[in-house]
Parts: C-alpha cells; sequence; structure tokens
C-alpha cells in the first residue's frame, strides 16, 4: 500500500515537475536592500575560490591518475619524502586569504549589525507560528509588513514562546527571535515589491507556515495605505491608556512625588542601579523592570515595585516601551 | 621463546601488558584521563553557575544566605580527614603494612563519606525541604529576587547532587576494595587498585573544595551584602 | 619506577594545612574586603577572589601530594593541565559572549583595527 | 545481533585458528573481550542504525518531492527530520570509524595483543546498546521532534514528544565514546611495540589519537546538556527558561561546544583512513608526513574554539561572534594542508584502482568542497543570510557524507580482507562507489543553490520556485540509497562466498598486514620490533623483527 502511494507520488509527481524542470532553474534571490549587493558581493567571490580550489584540486587528482596509473605491478616510485618551502607555500597562501576574507566579512557584518539612528521602528513579536507586526502608528499587522522603499528600518523583535528567526532572503538579514529579549536588525529596501519573510528557526509542528510577505512600496502608497486603515492609536497611546489602566502612573507620578521614580526623559540615559551597575535604560532594560522589577531598581528607591509577568503579553510590554519613549523626548521636570 | 614470556607473568599481569609495570602505569593513566572528563562533566555545571551567578549576582547572593556556612565548613573538613585516611591506606599497601590496618584506613574513609552525605541529606537536605526551597518539587519562597533564587537552588541541588552521585559510587568502590584487601589482594607488589580509587576519591574531594566556596561563600555573609 | 613512597608525616602536614586553609576561607567570608569597581559596570568583589585562591591552593596541596602528581611523569601532568585548560577555553568564550551581549555600543568600521572599546569604559 | 554476524563463524578458508573461529555461540561474542569481535558487534549495530536513519532520510526526500509536501504531516516530517539528524549524528557518524575500524585496528597497528582495558571496550558497547534502546524506543513510540540539536525552551518546555527518553539515550550513548577514546589514549601511549616510536606510527593511529582526545574532553558537555534538558522536563524546573531568568542561549554554548568537535570526530578518522589509502594504491610514502600528522592534533585542539560560529545569529554578542569568526577560519587551514598533502603524494605514485582508492579520491574532491563552503559560514556577513538554509544542509553533508562515509566504506572495503579472510568481488564494489558518488553529487549540489535561494532548513512545505532543486536532490537520493545497498549485499555475500584472501591482498604496510587474516585472537605470536618509517613502500623490504 505503501509503496502503491510513493510510486504514485514519483510518477504523478515527477512528470508535474518534468514540466516545471523546462522552467528555468532559479540562481540567485533577488537584491532588495542597501546590504544585499555587498553580501553577494562576498557570495561570488568565496564561489569563486571555491570553484578555483576545486577545479585545481580535481584536475591535479586526474591528471595525476592518467599520468601515473600503475604500469607494471613491480614497479618502484621514487621516494619523496617531503619538500618544505612548498609546505609554506599552501599554508601560507590560504591563511592569507582567510585573513582577507575575514576582514572583509566582518566589517561588512559589523556596518549592518548597526542601524542608522534615523530608522523608523517597527515592532515585531513572533508567537507559535504567526508574525504580528505593529507600525509606531498603530497599525497591526499578521504575517505581512508594509514599509515604504529607501527609508531604513529598524524591526525590534521578541518571541511570546519559543525561539523564532525573521529572516528575509532578499534583504540578506535574519536575526534569531529570543523569548525574553529584544533582539533587532534593520534593513533599507532599495526596489519596490513582495518579498518572502521566512522563519529562520525550528520552532515546532506550523515552523513551515510561519512565512510571510514584506511589501515594499512607493513612500506615497505607503502613506496612503497608513492612514487608509481604521483610524487607529498609536502605540504611545495605546501605552498611556495601558499605563493608567495597570496602575502604573500612581507610583510613576511625572512630577516625581510619587513612590516610584517620574520616567519622564529616561529613556537613553544611563543609570546608576542599586546593585552597583550602571545600565543604559534601553527597551532591555524597561522589559526587565517590568518583568524583575527588583532587579532593576533606582538608588533611593524602595523595591515595592510588583511584577507583571503573565499579566500581560508581549505586545502589550511593547506598547508601555513606546509610551515610556514617548515620555523619554520630553525634557525632565522636577527632582 | 614464545612460551617463556607468558609463563613470566605472575598472575596479576593480565594478558595483553608485557610488564607489570607497564599495566600499572595504563591503569594510573586511565584514571587520569577519565578524570579529565569528569572535570569537563562537572566543568559544564560550573561555567552555568558562573553565567548565571554573573547575570543574576543579587539574587544569588540572596540565595546563598540561605545555606548554613557551618554545615558547609564541617563537610570540608570532613572529606579532607576521608582524603587523609584513603590516602594513608594506600601508604599502607605500599609500605606492606599488615592486612588490617589498610582495612582499618579504608574503613574510616568509607565512615567519613558516608558522614559527609548523612550531613548533607538529613540536615541541609530536609532543612532546606522544610524551608520550601527545593524548585520544581517545592518552593514556596516568595521574597525579593524569587525567580533568581530560584535559580540558585536548581543549581545548589543539582551541583551537590551530582557531587553526592559521584560519594556514593566512591564508598561502592571502597567497599569492594575492602572485601578485596580481605582477602588479602594487596601487597607492596600489587596496590593498583587501591592508588587508582584514591585517585578518584581525591577528585570528588577536590570537587568539594570548589563547590564549597562558590555555593556557601558568594560575595562574603557580612550582613546583608552590599 | 615504583610508586615514589611519601612519608606519612607529608601527609599529616598537608592534611593539617588544609584543614587550616578551609577555616581561613570560612573566616575570611565573613569580613568585607570591599569591592573595587572597573569602569562602570564591572565590580571586582574580593572575597569572591579570595575564595577562589583559596580553593585553588586547597586544590594543588591535593592534586600535588594526596595524588602524588609531585612524583609522576609529565603525561600525568599534561593530561590535568589539558583538563582545566580546556575548561578554561569553554568558560572564557562562553563568558565572551553572556558578559559582552549587553554591550550596545557597535564599533564603527574603522575601529575594527583599534582595540575594540566599550563606550562606557 | 543481525544475521551479518552470525554466520561468519563456520570455518573461513584457510583452517588455522583465528579470532573468528576461536570460540562459536552466542555466548562467545556477546561476552568477548576480543577488540576485533567488539569491532564486529559495533559494525553489526551501527550498520542497522545507519539503515534506520537512512531509511528516515529516504523518506523525507520523498515528501519534498511537492510544494505542498507528497507524503506525511508537517508533524511527522518534523519528527522524521529529527530522527534522521539523532540516529546519523550519535548513532551512526561518531562511533563509524572508531569503534569498528579503530576497535580493530589500533591494537593491530602499533602492535600489541589488545586494548589496554578490554572489559571496558565491552562496556562500551553494551552502553551504546543501552543508548541505543533509550533511542529506539522514544522512535517507535512517538518519535522525537526536536530536531538533533535539542534547542531550548523548545525541547524543554514546549515540546510534547519523548524528549526525555530521546536526551538519556544520547545522554548513555555519550559514555560509550567517552569509554573507546579513553581506551585508545592509554593504549596508544603505553603499549606500542618496542621500536614503534610516534613518528612510525600509522597516520590512521595519529587521526584515532586526535579523535580520543576530541571524545575525551568534548562529549561531557553534551552529557551535561543533555542531562540539564531532561531534568528542566521533569521537574519544569527553569534552567534554560527565560520566565525565571534562564538564558536559552546558554543550552546552545553547552551543545556546540561539544558538537562542533563532533563535527571533527567524524572527519578525522576519515581523514586517517584516506592517509592509508592514498598510500597503499599510490605504493608510495605520504607527502610530509610529520605535518599530516600535526595538522590532525591541530584540529583537534582548534576544533574546540569555534563553536561560536553556528550562534551568528542568535543575537550572540558582536564580539564574540568576531573572535569565533577568526577562529572559525583559522580551523580550515589544517584540513587545506592534508587535502594538498594528500594529492601531492600521487605524484610519481604508481596508481591503481581498486574500489578503496575510487572511495579515497572520491572523499578528496568531495571533502575540498565541503571544507570550502564552510569559508562561507565562517565569514559573518554570508553567514547572516546562509544560516538556517539548506546551504547548511549542504555544507555538512559534504563533509559528513561525501567526506566521514567515503572514508568509512573506503576503510571497510580496504581492511574487509583483514577482516574476514575473505575478498569482495571489485567490479561491483567500483560500480557501487561511482553509483554513490553520482548519486551523492546529484542529491546535495542542488540544496546549495537552495540555500543560496533562502529556502530555510526544516521546512515540510516550501514555496514553488524551489520545486526543480527539490526534485533533482530527490531523484540524487534515491540513486544514493541504491548505491549504500548495493555494498551491503556483496559484503555479506563475500562473508560465505568470497575467494580466500591472503594476509596482504592490496601489498599495503603496516603491522596489520604481517598477521595472517583473519588474524589469531593474540593478533601477534610475539609482540614484533619495527625497525623503520611508516609506509615504506620504496625501500628494501625489511623483515620485521
Amino acid at each position: 500500500m505503501i509503496s502503491a502511494e510513493i510510486a504514485r507520488i514519483f510518477l504523478d509527481g515527477g512528470g508535474r515537475s518534468l514540466a516545471s524542470a523546462l522552467a528555468p532553474i532559479p540562481i540567485r534571490p533577488p537584491a532588495a536592500s542597501t546590504i544585499a549587493e555587498g553580501v553577494d558581493k562576498l557570495h561570488f567571490t568565496l564561489t569563486g575560490i571555491t570553484l578555483f580550489f576545486t577545479v585545481i584540486i580535481f584536475s591535479t587528482i586526474f591528471f595525476f591518475m592518467i599520468k601515473y596509473r600503475r604500469q607494471s605491478e613491480d614497479e618502484v616510485p621514487p621516494e619523496i619524502e617531503k619538500n618544505v618551502p612548498l609546505e609554506i607555500l599552501w599554508t601560507g597562501i590560504p591563511t592569507l586569504i582567510c585573513v582577507v576574507l575575514f576582514f572583509w566579512s566582518a566589517s561588512l557584518y559589523i556596518q549592518n549589525a548597526r542601524p542608522p539612528d534615523a530608522s523608523t521602528e517597527i515592532f515585531v513579536v513572533g508567537k507559535q507560528w504567526m508574525w504580528h507586526l505593529q507600525h509606531p502608528e498603530g497599525v497591526r499587522e499578521i504575517n505581512e509588513l508594509h514599509v515604504p522603499v529607501g527609508v531604513p528600518i529598524k524591526l525590534t523583535m521578541t518571541s511570546e514562546d519559543v525561539i523564532h528567526d525573521f529572516y528575509v532572503p532578499a534583504f540578506r538579514v535574519k536575526k534569531d527571535v529570543l523569548p525574553g529579549r529584544y533582539s533587532s536588525l534593520w534593513f533599507q529596501a532599495t526596489k519596490t515589491g513582495t518579498y518572502h519573510i521566512f522563519c529562520g528557526q525550528y520552532c515546532g509542528a506550523e515552523h513551515a507556515q510561519m512565512i510571510g510577505w514584506v511589501y515594499v512600496m512607493e513612500p506615497s502608497d505607503y502613506a496612503a495605505w497608513l492612514s487608509g486603515g481604521a483610524s487607529h492609536e498609536s502605540m504611545a497611546q495605546a501605552g498611556e491608556r495601558l499605563f493608567t489602566q495597570l496602575g502604573c502612573v500612581t507610583c510613576h507620578v511625572t512630577d516625581n512625588t510619587g513612590r516610584g521614580p517620574s520616567l519622564v526623559g529616561l529613556y537613553g540615559k544611563a543609570e546608576k542601579l542599586r546593585s552597583g551597575e550602571t545600565r543604559l535604560v534601553d527597551e532591555a532594560l524597561i522589559r526587565q523592570a517590568i518583568v524583575f522589577p527588583n532587579s532593576v531598581i533606582l538608588p533611593n528607591y524602595p523595591p515595592v515595585m510588583p511584577t507583571f509577568q503573565g499579566q500581560i503579553n508581549e505586545e502589550q510590554v511593547l506598547q508601555l516601551i513606546a509610551y515610556v519613549k514617548s515620555l523619554g523626548m520630553q525634557e525632565r521636570t522636577g527632582k | 621463546m614464545a612460551d617463556m614470556v607468558h609463563t613470566a607473568h605472575s598472575p596479576a599481569l593480565v594478558h595483553q601488558f608485557e610488564t607489570k609495570e607497564q599495566q600499572h602505569d595504563a591503569g594510573s593513566l586511565g584514571m587520569w584521563v577519565f578524570l579529565a572528563t569528569e572535570i569537563m562533566f562537572f566543568g559544564g555545571v560550573f561555567m552555568s553557575y558562573i553565567v548565571y551567578r554573573a547575570l543574576h549576582l543579587e539574587a544569588f547572593i540572596q540565595g546563598s544566605h540561605f545555606l548554613d556556612v557551618t554545615f558547609g565548613a564541617t563537610n570540608t573538613a570532613v572529606l579532607i580527614c576521608s582524603s587523609l585516611t584513603m590516602a594513608l591506606a594506600i601508604n599502607a599497601a605500599q609500605t606492606g603494612k599488615s592486612k588490617s590496618t589498610i582495612i582499618t584506613f579504608l574503613g574510616l574513609t568509607m565512615l567519613l563519606g558516608a558522614a559527609f552525605l548523612f550531613i548533607k541529606f538529613a540536615f541541609e537536605w530536609t532543612h532546606d525541604w522544610t524551608e520550601g526551597l527545593v524548585p520544581g518539587l517545592h518552593f514556596t519562597y516568595s521574597g525579593p529576587h524569587a525567580p533568581g533564587v530560584e535559580l540558585f537552588f536548581c543549581f545548589y541541588f543539582f551541583m551537590t547532587g551530582l557531587h553526592a552521585l559521584h560519594m556514593v559510587i566512591g564508598l561502592g568502590i571502597l567497599a569492594t576494595l575492602t572485601v578485596m584487601a580481605y582477602r588479602g589482594r594487596f601487597n607492596s607488589d600489587y596496590y593498583a587498585p587501591l592508588e587508582v580509587s584514591g585517585l578518584y576519591w581525591h577528585f570528588v574531594d577536590i570537587v568539594w573544595i570548589f563547590l564549597f566556596p562558590l555555593l556557601y561563600l558568594i560575595g562574603g555573609r557580612y550582613g546583608g551584602g552590599h | 619506577m615504583s610508586e615514589h613512597i611519601v612519608p606519612v608525616k607529608n601527609y599529616v602536614a598537608v592534611f593539617l594545612s588544609l584543614l587550616f586553609l578551609t577555616g581561613l576561607t570560612t573566616k575570611v567570608a565573613f569580613i568585607d574586603l570591599g569591592q573595587t569597581a572597573i569602569g562602570k559596570t564591572h565590580v571586582i568583589d574580593w572575597n569572591t577572589v579570595a575564595a577562589l585562591v583559596i580553593a585553588v591552593v586547597k586544590m594543588l596541596l591535593v592534586v600535588l601530594f594526596f595524588m602524588h602528581v609531585k612524583y609522576s611523569p609529565g603525561l600525568t601532568r599534561l593530561v590535568i593541565a589539558a583538563g582545566f585548560f580546556w575548561l578554561a577555553i569553554m568558560i572564557a568564550l562562553t563568558l565572551s559572549d553572556e558578559l559582552a551581549r549587553g554591550w550596545t555600543g557597535t564599533p564603527q568600521p574603522w575601529s575594527l583595527l583599534l582595540p575594540i572599546f566599550h563606550p562606557y569604559l | 545481533m543481525s544475521t551479518a554476524v552470525a554466520d561468519v563463524h563456520e570455518v573461513p578458508v584457510g583452517s588455522h585458528v583465528n579470532y573468528l573461529n576461536a570460540s562459536y555461540g552466542i555466548k562467545s561474542w556477546l561476552f568477548t573481550t576480543d577488540h576485533k569481535r567488539i569491532a564486529l558487534l559495533y559494525l553489526a549495530s551501527i550498520t542497522f542504525m545507519f539503515f534506520i536513519g537512512g531509511t528516515a532520510a529516504v523518506l523525507m526526500r520523498i515528501h519534498l518531492i511537492e510544494p505542498q509536501g507528497a507524503l506525511v504531516q508537517p508533524e511527522t516530517y518534523n519528527k522524521l527530520f529529527s530522527i534522521h539528524g539523532i540516529v546519523m549524528v550519535f548513532f551512526f557518524l561518531v562511533p563509524s570509524i572508531p569503534a569498528t575500524l579503530g576497535n580493530f585496528l589500533v591494537p593491530m597497528m602499533i602492535g600489541a595483543r589488545d586494548l589496554a582495558f578490554p572489559k571496558l571496550n565491552l562496556l562500551s558497547w553494551y552502553v551504546y546498546i543501552v543508548g541505543a534502546i533509550f533511542t529506539l524506543y522514544a522512535i517507535i513510540s512517538g518519535g522525537v521532534d526536536t530536531g538533533w540539536t535539542f534547542y531550548t525552551p523548545f525541547s524543554s518546555l514546549y515540546s510534547q514528544t519523548h524528549v526525555i527518553a530521546t536526551a538519556l539515550g544520547v545522554f548513555i550513548t555519550g559514555f560509550s565514546s567517552i569509554l573507546t577514546g579513553l581506551n585508545f589514549i592509554v593504549t596508544i601511549h603505553k603499549m606500542r611495540a618496542p621500536g614503534m616510536t610516534w613518528f612510525r606510527l600509522p597516520l590512521f593511529i595519529w587521526a584515532m589519537y586526535a579523535t580520543s582526545v576530541i571524545f575525551i574532553l568534548g562529549t561531557p558537555v553534551v552529557a551535561i546538556a543533555m542531562f540539564l534538558v531532561g531534568l528542566e522536563r521533569l521537574l519544569h524546573v527553569g534552567i534554560f527558561d527565560p520566565a525565571v531568568g534562564g538564558d536559552p542561549l546558554l543550552f546552545q554554548h553547552l551543545f556546540w561546544f561539544y558538537s562542533h568537535p563532533a563535527v571533527y570526530i567524524m572527519i578525522l578518522p576519515a581523514m586517517g583512513v584516506i592517509s592509508e589509502l592514498v598510500t597503499c594504491f599510490a605504493k608510495k610514502r605520504i607527502f610530509g608526513y610529520s605535518i599530516v600528522a600535526f595538522s590532525s592534533m591541530a584540529i583537534a585542539v582548534i576544533s574546540f574554539l569555534v563553536w561560536g560560529h553556528h550562534m551568528f545569529v542568535t543575537g550572540q554578542s558582536v564580539y564574540a561572534g568576531l573572535i569565533f569568526s577568526v577562529l572559525s577560519f583559522l580551523v580550515a587551514i589544517p584540513s587545506a594542508i592534508k587535502v594538498f598533502n594528500w594529492t601531492s603524494t600521487l605524484y610519481k605514485g604508481s596508481i591503481s584502482y581498486e574500489a578503496p582508492m575510487l572511495y579515497a579520491l572520491g572523499f578528496i574532491g568531495l571533502f575540498t568542497m565541503g571544507g570550502l563552503t564552510g569559508l562561507f559560514l565562517a565569514s559573518l556577513a554570508t553567514d547572516v543570510h546562509l544560516s538556517g538554509t539548506y546551504f547548511i544542509v549542504a555544507h555538512f553533508h559534504y563533509i559528513m557524507v561525501g567526506g566521514a562515509v567515503m572514508g568509512y566504506l573506503g576503510g571497510i572495503h580496504f581492511w574487509w580482507p583483514k577482516i574476514t579472510g575473505r575478498l569482495y568481488p571489485d567490479a561491483w564494489a567500483r560500480f557501487a562507489a561511482l553509483v554513490v558518488f553520482v548519486g551523492f553529487n546529484l542529491t546535495f549540489f542542488p540544496q546549495f543553490m537552495l540555500g543560496y535561494l533562502g529556502m530555510p532548513r526544516r521546512y515540510a512545505v516550501y514555496p514553488e520556485e524551489f520545486q526543480v532543486l527539490n526534485v533533482m536532490s530527490s531523484a540524487g537520493a534515491s540513486i544514493l540509497g541504491v548505491g549504500y545497498l548495493i555494498p551491503l549485499i556483496y559484503l555479506i555475500w563475500s562473508m560465505r562466498y568470497g575467494p580466500a584472501a591472503g594476509p596482504n591482498p592490496w601489498g599495503a604496510r603496516g603491522l596489520e598486514w604481517e598477521t595472517p587474516s583473519p588474524p589469531p585472537t593474540e593478533n601477534f605470536e610475539e609482540i614484533p620490533v619495527v625497525t623503520e618509517e611508516a609506509y615504506n613502500y620504496t625501500g628494501a623490504r625489511q623483515t620485521l623483527g
């Protein structure tokens, strides 16, 4: 029974695929981001080096196989022990190639690792087998991401369960999305069009269904799309609503008279904590303060903040962070 | 010529070795290589502990304050005494002392090992259980740094448990050695099993020598930390 | 190469020093040796350093005397050294990731050749 | 065990007493301490495990013919690739050459009667069997879907399959390779024949020594990692659970600290076999003996420094990424040196093309491609694009299947006359070697292209545009499957009907060829004294001892 099934698939699958085999076999993924060209140049250089050395090794072996094939049984080949200069040569050259490749790839990697400061930030939450994407203006999308062309986009990502991985082959970007931490990647689309989003880290049964599309649009179309949707409250406004609803406002009073520190102008500063460590106030620290409050206490404040772990999901944490960020822009009052 | 080589074999020499000295060296080298694997085995756990201690220093100091230093110190002293008696047992075999001295030293070592386990299980672990500090089974602590303290106690039970397991295996080895000593197998010419088991026992003692400061004495025990 | 026979009084001497060191490390733990901060983020806690130094000394005593490594061939020392060296590799490279993960300051490409600075040092 | 072992015990040609007919019956096999018999026990068990892993692979390739999946549900596909990974890595590739050829040849090549600790050697086989039973139980009763990497928090919190049983199986089998490694290190150090200095050792022994160093220093760490995952699932304790402050990346560090050196455990023995084959069939001394020997040791040491390149995209710190990238480039150098030395050994040799030599030459070519594609993954920028795609699958299959399995088959064919005392049909063997070479390339070269196009690995369904390459890969897999079945048939056939092989059918050098084949239980009447360098094909053949 099973063999019949396999045979059917072979014949049926084979038949259709032969037809599609005539279609040209795809060689290169679309290159639609600023870094795609640089990564592809490095990739083709590496392919060149691989083919060069493979051809050298294969042709030398074939040449030796034909030239030095055994003529007679008692043939005694000459005694060749070693040749030190040759050894030094084929140690030095690969080492040199490796050093050059390292610096090239490392500098490319470092440029790509640091998002330009003016990039618009989009929040991504990976959940078992779907992507939630939130624009700061409040628009929410599932498995789809609309971005304007030519604008650097920074994705701040976290996961609600297992490790996922946000991978857009066309932009040559990929970053694991870890639970309990924020990881970020950035890209700047150069060509409009629709490109695949894949989940690049195995995450369970529907890992293969956790895919989607990036729609790169002209800025005008993007603006129309953005406003076209129902009027959403921006993430900062949603954060503010949550901030009051959860009772944070009772302690974190803006004019610093409450039990907790005022959060105005706090984002982006380096604060010395009660444990003596100095930490930059960024998304990770705010999230840690919400989930593990006792590990993030400012020196002259009592450690009385309750943990909100489990009461709010990752999207709400992101909204609170967006709100605290919006507070961060205003000047610090009081204190 | 071939059989002459075989007859020269004293009963204790197994067939694949040529000389007794080769067999002795192979035995101790084998144990040392095994101890290298044990270093990496415990090393994996120690590394995880070091990483988490660096990430959650406050919580780990809080957690270590729950541990009783006097029990830890007495346990260390007990193990050091057992190392001494083990070394003396080997020394007794080397210098051809009577069978009974070897057996008494081995008995002392086993006694001290059992004492260590008794202190560990009867006092410390039950004390931690009553206080609700056993993660996964019975963890009721909800003071400051609760998750970090739970992580600390995960490592506490896992590391001391692994060490206790090696102690139990050590006691088993010592029991077989005592039986062999009772049968008079050991003399100044043949004492390899004793020496090899001594290496293992001293290694387990060293693991505890590192466990004691890392678990009980982190960041000092003066007052409430910083 | 029969195993070198260590006189009993050596064993007792090593034993006593081990007991003394245990007492020492316990006593020292109750004294606040203070901390010194290097840069803004890392803190050296002298109590931990003292405890670890004493533990290493105790280990050396046990290894050299009780385990006869002082009199054993170089091969044994090589195996021990390899064990600890590999342990050091694992700890060092893992910590290079775990501790440096928070350093958000990504250096500029040109700075790759300079020693990679940490923005808060 | 499987029938392959049972019918061997009837008297082969050349009726002197040897290790096969020294005693009969199941007890003589199950309680043997003879390193040669333990090697055969291992041979039977890992061949059995190889065909389990192979079936899973064939089912996966059939499933991937169609973009929407042709055979199984996604959950079953996840179980298939997990079983394929776990069984192939931990139960076939890691023990393949060390436990079979290594156990058989290490004592004979250095002129010893047996390994240093024969009972420990038998214990290592039983430990392997217990581990295999746990994993087979997990497979039969529902399989495991975490992949061979067991990444937390999926494996520790979210997976609903038999993770504990599999983790326990891998944990136990780890000790089998620790015991084998320990045995080899002590034997090579302490039991070499008089005159056998370190630089007269065959290069296979150097490779076994380097592999044993990795066994000894790497395997305990994966044992701890598996233990922690099992513990976390059992007690719901959050060592790697981010909700309690745990760090999932720490598991990856612990796992990859062993698992990258493990890929060198798989390739180093094959390199040792290739050094033996190339010198024997070119009738020439190895080119640059000490350099090839030291590069084995260099690989063993540097392989422990590079594991971070598996974690470039997991949010590892930029600094650790740079350190691991430099070291990953460095580890490619010794492998490149070896390939150049093998190729120059052929220079001015007198090369004959029996089956083992075809496997050896295939190994050199495919290992070169496999090693060079590793540079793509050592360099940070391209690894970001290629990590987690089929490029990775193609790279490590070129090393493991193109390298380790080719080396394993070459070694089995080369020492088969010595192991069984019989010759196999050489024409069939050469045909099988070519089929394996063609089938392999057709299977895995398209996967390089799929990887560059961005097709992620471990996908049960994939977009339309990748179908053509996947169908080519599936076609290649069927040829490769047939290629692996042919040797099984004629090798078993040769055990009963193969013509008698003399002590040295290939005219090879080495102490193992000084004994009759199959060798007697105590290997040598009396221990030989070695007076000449290894691979002395060209000098006058001095009589030994």
